[in-house]
């Protein structure tokens, strides 16, 4: 194999680990960057935005719309979650934690019962293109985008809306923010939906190239844990970008030189190692050098 | 200072913890026992939640639509067939509780338990420490000899050897292995690598999948870069079934064999066409199973469960072990185990939906009319090859007779010394 | 103030301080009661119930290390079932490779006990030495013990073996070779001819669980009324404040998720004890769901609430097993509706509450709100 | 021993991400003095207090307690060596009571029978005697306060590190633990007292440090800081010129 088709299966590999990463993480660390609350439910909300995916695919729904739908499904979702659970677990961060891992049981396996194990599965679209004797899907490269444009947008809305300007202050200081009329309440609904609606969309997406079932979002868990984790939660997006960048560089190494499970080792060995030595996050440290560089 | 008055409270926290104590103590101290006269009792562990539900569930139906027919002719030894189900949860620990309480508190005839092979051998050790008849029922990897173990799923000579043979006459000699990486993957994967040096075959590449891995960008590319003639999978589990839309996203599809996908989970019924194009299966059973046979048993089933997605195999091997059972307890003239054991060891044979299977006394393991079928572009199976009766043969090459002696263990290829070359 | 009370109070000192839920005379009298029951209840259990209900006593270990941590610590991990996994494995293997030359299981008893604590100190050192906060920590370990369910399960081959012991993978340890070799039960004694084995279904095995259950609440009913019972509840409460106080706040959580470990892997011997058998599955999400649905459900803030909550909801999810599909979706309610009704806990919660109603209508006396250490 | 500080900051500076929260500090504490920090919002007050009571370590600068580096300590190394922390929430612990809390620090120096006395010695001086086998959360406010500087000055510290000792209380309450304090400075323990309340600050009088954006920006008296035209402008000013300090560690 020559070199130009290496290199490229190498990149493409490393991007379809990074949206991966990105997409199941990014609901679930938009919630704890904001709120603190883990939501052990993300797995399912992913499952609902597959689902509703599926669908209004099949009930003739345009397939970009399709997705759409599942983010917004998951999203309203998540603010009659927020209304109902969330809400009176605020300040309890492990006690939010077990409701919502109660809420995934009930969610996963309730979807089971009432739908069964069987969810049409959505076609891929784009088709594929060679590189030497390799090809490659373009869907897989559009999800990466994708992954890539949910992050910006998240940005974007933080950096730029009068809602991304609220949630900042109530992030900062809730009790100033409510002092200077910010309905706190509502800007965490909203947040939590946030977060879940953008599950559900990386749910959907997702769904297009998987399996769905019941426990389909259960199996990115571990891997958006570790980015939230390698992340913290102090800058949502600089730290989920450092976080996947990083990780995702290890596990697609370790995975094209060794194999598939020492590649998923490698990287809880590697975000052990991270913790041990930037315990506030990757970001955090990040961040720290630059403005070391700055300075020198 | 540290008074303290007593408080209705604590008389309450106590007083469950009493009544928790008092109600567990008691519980089902006053269970009536079966007494000979009543149904003949058969205890079916399934997985209706969890991973392996959505594979396992069609079992039971095969058990009960087997009873259904037994009864409504009057039953066993005039006595009805009654069947004892419990949720396994596509759960190890609690398959090995749930036997337990089949045997010692529910006192069935007979345990029909676990799907994997972990499941199968916690309900199985169970079963056998307790000297009660023990049945697995879907295919498997082979190799128990065992004097309580008896065994209706297709194994791997049944399977692997002619199916990898099949593909190497058809497609070429080079095979890219892909197996989810416990038990039942590792041992298919060595008897593939057996079926590839016995019939002129190379193995080209082989690669173990976690079980939950969801993504395969990278197995994609080392599939594609080995250039196989054809693929040899064993996935299992939601996850795994990506690598097939996933493949076909990326143009990558080659013609492939798998001994689990299609005829435990219908995938060629579940994703849309073509992702799953080309792909072979090496089958006893498959709901598209030609013949009257066939159609008669969907027609049964269908009617105890209009609900039920797919007839795959698995409900086929569950319907199968009743029937032998039922005629084995007829032979014997009675349920008491021994006896039975020999009835089971006498050469039974039995009209299976997929054709004649016969109970090889040697080996407890089933002959099976093996089909070779492929799917096409539009997901329909397609029937490519008879492949025959199969017996099963490995075990008694090395010398197993459970008519003659007891066996209580599982042989894998590399206790076989004529397999140990193939080996890498 | 009864004499009687003051007895007790003073026999029972070191159990019976604040940190606690049930500390008045009744309670102990019927404490007695509950321990009577247990010891004569083999004479009228059936075998099977008999066996069931060993099998349930195993996990109060593993629900009681859980309860340290999360309700007296504030420490949640959300892979506590890793360290029963562990213990059981590490046991396993040592016990496979020594049964016969050595005739009892010591050094495995040893081994199932050290290993996972060995574990749990070096994961622990990461996380609390890098002052990791609570919820990493929680989803970290239950990362962990997915990870190793993960390598676990792709043993099976031949060449993942300890001496005689062939891991096995998702078949379970000792088994997927030639020859099968269980795990032994606990075979204990002082000479070769008196062994004790403590097989599952043998009443030695179910006297010897009840037996270091009641050692192992009373243990720990003592340690959290002990001094370093109070610091632990700082820790809880506000560990910042507490290190300025001069307790060196990492080292004292790394010590008691140590110990959780150690009752963990108590939890895993026994169970391996108990069935001759262990697979990757302990390691899996439900078996570490279902401990924190136990201490939760119950009450985390409790002992007392913590073992008749486990041993009640591992009764109560094997009959919904019986039921087919709902296990789960119910288990999963109880969680959510116990933490959204009652979040200190079911046991906790009603007692407390129908405490309160008599209060108000004037029948028994007044209770001081929040002593029972909740 | 005068020409030996209690405590001396050398140009501690510590940086979060982007932001200087601490700035060069330089400062310099007596056995027995008083002294407060004042500063508007986000001007490195918590974080100096954090820097001195050892929960982070700066990036820069050394800290000195009694003539020996403690920059490296942790806080319960700090705590043993006589710095004693309250902190402006409500630390004490509600599950247990009012003994129980101040055990927690009594324990280390005292043995069983010395504590009671001690232990009435505190009760008697912070106004809490009879609330003994309270749980501390059913106590009033101020009494959480005063508790919470009982149980640091139960450690017999040498320093005692004090962040808005008064918040949430009344005119007469503050007034009482301003003596409180000034007692305590009286018998030898050197005090810095974080605080926000200019009016307790006036009632303390006791010398004033100003920080602003991370940076000593005035000392002295408290008279000449009142008078301190620059003072009173970013005071005044502290609500529009601040800049967005971004939280970290957003952990539970």
């Amino acid at each position: 194999m020559d070199t130009l088709t290496f290199i490229v299966s190498l990149l493409y590999q490393y991007a379809d680990t990074l949206a991966l990463l990105l997409l199941a993480a990014i609901g679930l660390i938009v919630i704890f960057g904001m709120m603190g609350v883990i939501n052990m439910a993300n797995g399912e909300m992913m499952m609902i935005g597959a689902y509703i995916t599926s669908f209004s695919y099949y009930a003739g729904i345009p397939t970009p719309l399709a997705v759409i739908f599942g983010g917004l499904g998951a999203g309203l979702v998540g603010i009659v979650i927020e209304l109902l659970i969330i809400r009176r677990f605020y300040g309890q961060l492990l006690a939010s934690l077990v409701a919502t891992w109660g809420l995934s049981l009930i969610m996963s396996q309730g979807a089971y019962l009432l739908l069964g194990p069987l969810i049409k599965s959505v076609p891929t679209p784009f088709g594929s293109f060679g590189v030497g004797d390799l090809s490659f899907s373009y869907y897989r490269i559009f999800i990466f985008a994708m992954g890539l444009a949910l992050v910006a947008a998240v940005w974007a809305l933080f950096a730029f809306s009068r809602f991304g300007l609220h949630a900042r202050a109530t992030m900062e200081d809730p009790s100033m923010a409510r002092a200077l009329g910010v309905d706190v309440k509502r800007i965490y609904s909203l947040t939590f939906g946030l977060g879940t609606g953008l599950a559900g969309v990386a749910g959907g997406l997702l769904a297009l190239t998987s399996t769905i079932g019941p426990f389909y979002g259960q199996t990115y868990t571990p891997q958006a844990f570790i980015t939230v984790v390698v992340g913290g939660g102090a800058e949502i997006v600089s730290g989920l970008l450092a976080s996947a960048l990083s990780l995702g560089l290890v596990k697609t190494v370790v995975m094209n030189q060794v194999n598939i499970l020492l590649g998923h080792v490698a990287m809880l060995v590697f975000a052990l190692v991270v913790i041990r030595m930037m315990p506030s996050g990757i970001s955090d440290w990040v961040e720290r050098r630059r403005s070391q560089g700055r300075r020198a | 200072m540290h008074e303290r008055p007593l408080s209705f409270r604590r008389w309450l926290g106590a007083g469950v913890a009493l009544g928790i104590a008092a109600g567990l103590a008691l519980a089902g101290t006053g269970q009536a026992r079966a007494a000979d006269d009543g149904p003949i009792k058969i205890c079916a562990i399934d997985d209706h939640s969890g991973d392996f539900a959505l594979i396992v569930k069609p079992k039971t139906l095969g058990y009960q639509t087997a009873i259904k027919e037994i009864n409504d002719k009057g039953g066993v030894l005039g006595r009805k067939l009654e069947l004892v189900f419990y949720d396994g949860q596509s759960d190890v620990k609690r398959h090995q509780e749930l036997t337990e309480k089949c045997i010692l508190d529910d006192e069935v005839n007979v345990v029909m338990a676990g799907a994997t092979s972990s499941a199968r051998e916690a309900a199985r050790a169970v079963a056998v420490k307790n000297k009660v008849i023990y049945w697995h029922n879907n295919q498997g990897e082979g190799g128990i000899a065992d004097h309580y173990s008896f065994f209706t799923g297709p194994i791997p000579e049944q399977q692997i050897l002619t199916g990898v043979e099949y593909m190497i006459k058809k497609f070429g000699p080079k095979m890219y292995i892909l197996a989810a990486d416990y038990g039942f993957g590792q041992v298919s994967a060595i008897w593939t690598h057996v079926a590839a040096g016995l019939y002129g075959g190379e193995i080209v590449g082989e690669e173990f999948i976690p079980l939950g891995n969801a993504d395969y960008a990278a197995t994609i590319a080392n599939v594609q870069k080995a250039k196989p003639d054809f693929g040899v999978f064993y996935l299992v589990g939601g996850a795994q079934y990506n690598y097939y839309p996933q493949a076909a996203a990326a143009g990558a599809t080659i013609p492939a064999m798998s001994t689990v996908n299609i005829q435990q989970g219908y995938e060629h019924k579940r994703y849309p066409p073509p992702a799953l194009k080309d792909m072979y299966v090496p089958f006893a059973y498959l709901e598209e199973t030609p013949g009257d046979a066939a159609a008669r048993f969907n027609k049964m089933a269908r009617e105890v469960n209009p609900d039920e997605p797919y007839i795959n195999e698995m409900t086929r091997a569950g319907y199968i072990a009743v029937h032998l059972m039922a005629l084995a307890w007829q032979r014997a003239g009675t349920t008491e185990t021994e006896e039975t054991i020999k009835a089971l060891q006498s050469g039974l044979f039995f009209d299976a939906p997929e054709g004649r299977v016969f109970l090889d006394p040697a080996t407890h393991h089933l002959t099976i009319h093996m089909r070779m079928g492929r799917i096409n572009e539009k997901h329909e199976v397609e029937i490519v090859e008879d492949l025959g009766f199969i017996e099963p043969w490995w075990l008694r090459t090395l010398g197993v007779n459970l008519v003659a002696k007891d066996e209580a263990r599982q042989f894998l290829p590399w206790d076989d010394p004529r397999y140990a070359k193939y080996k890498k | 103030m009864l004499p009687l009370a003051r007895l007790i109070d003073r026999a029972l000192g070191p159990v019976n301080g604040p940190l606690e839920t049930g500390r008045s005379p009744p309670f102990w009298l019927i404490f007695l009661g509950v321990v009577a029951v247990l010891v004569i209840a083999p004479s009228f259990l059936s075998r099977y119930e008999l066996l069931n209900f060993s099998n349930f006593l195993t996990n109060i270990f593993l629900a009681l290390g859980l309860c340290l941590i999360w309700g007296y610590a504030g420490i949640l991990s959300l892979g506590q079932s890793a360290f029963l996994g562990l213990g059981g494995y590490a046991y396993g293997v040592v016990g496979i490779n020594l049964i016969e030359a050595h005739g009892n299981t010591w050094l495995a008893l040893l081994a199932g006990l050290g290993f996972p604590v060995l574990v749990a100190a070096l994961l622990g050192w990461i996380m609390f030495y890098a002052r990791l906060k609570g919820v990493y920590v929680a989803i970290l370990m239950l990362v962990v013990t997915l990870l190793i369910e993960t390598f676990l399960n792709q043993t099976a081959g031949q060449g993942w073996s300890i001496g005689l012991a062939h891991l096995g993978g998702n078949n379970g340890l000792g088994r997927f070779s030639g020859v099968i070799r269980e795990p032994p039960s606990l075979t204990l004694g002082f000479s070769a001819d008196a062994m004790m084995i403590f097989g599952g279904k043998t009443r030695a095995f179910y006297y010897l669980i009840v037996g270091l259950g009641v050692v192992s609440y009373l243990g720990l009913r003592a340690l959290v009324n002990s001094r370093l019972g109070h610091v632990l509840v700082a820790i809880r409460e506000d560990p910042d404040r507490t290190e300025t106080l001069g307790y060196d706040v990492r080292r004292l959580q790394l010590g008691v998720f140590c110990l959780s470990a150690l009752l963990a892997s108590l939890s895993g011997i026994l169970y391996v004890s108990w069935g001759n058998f262990i697979t990757p599955n302990v390691f899996g999400v439900y078996y570490n769901i279902l401990p924190v649905i136990w201490v939760a459900v119950a009450g985390r803030k409790s002992l007392t609430a913590t073992v008749l909550g486990a041993v009640f909801l591992v009764w109560l999810s094997q009959k919904l097993a019986i039921q087919g599909d709902i296990a789960f979706v119910v288990l999963g309610f109880i969680l959510l509706g116990g933490m959204m009704l009652l979040p200190e806990g079911v046991i906790t919660g009603i007692g407390e509450r129908i405490g309160r109603l008599f209060d108000r209508l004037g029948i028994g006396a007044a209770t001081r709100g929040g002593r029972h250490g909740g | 021993m005068a020409a030996e500080p209690l405590l001396e900051t050398r140009a501690v500076s510590k940086r979060f991400g982007g932001v200087q929260a601490v700035s060069e500090v330089s400062l310099k504490l007596a056995p027995g003095e008083l002294r407060c920090i004042i500063g508007p919002n986000g001007a490195g007050k918590s974080t100096l207090f954090k820097l001195l009571l050892g929960s982070i370590a700066p990036d820069e600068g050394t800290i000195h307690f009694q003539g020996r580096d403690v920059t490296r300590l942790q806080p319960h190394e700090r705590a043993h060596l006589g710095i004693g922390v309250k902190f402006q929430n409500l630390a004490v612990y509600n599950a247990l009571t009012v003994r129980h809390n101040l055990l927690l620090p009594l324990r280390h120096q005292f043995g069983s029978r010395e504590v009671e006395d001690e232990i009435a010695r505190l009760l008697a001086r912070l106004n809490l005697v009879g609330t003994e086998d309270r749980l501390v959360g059913s106590l009033a406010h101020g009494q959480k306060q005063w508790l919470a500087i009982g149980m640091a000055l139960a450690m017999r510290p040498k320093l005692l590190l004090l962040d808005e000792p008064t918040a949430g209380m009344g005119t007469e309450e503050s007034s009482a633990t301003g003596a409180l304090i000034q007692a305590v400075t009286a018998e030898g323990v050197g005090a810095i007292v974080v605080e926000h309340d200019m009016a307790f600050v006036r009632e303390l009088k006791a010398p004033v440090t100003v920080l602003h954006y991370g940076r000593v920006f005035a000392e002295g008296s408290f008279a000449a800081i009142e008078a301190h035209e620059e003072v009173r402008r970013i005071y005044l000013g502290a609500a529009r010129s601040e800049r967005p300090r971004r939280l970290r560690n957003r952990q539970p």
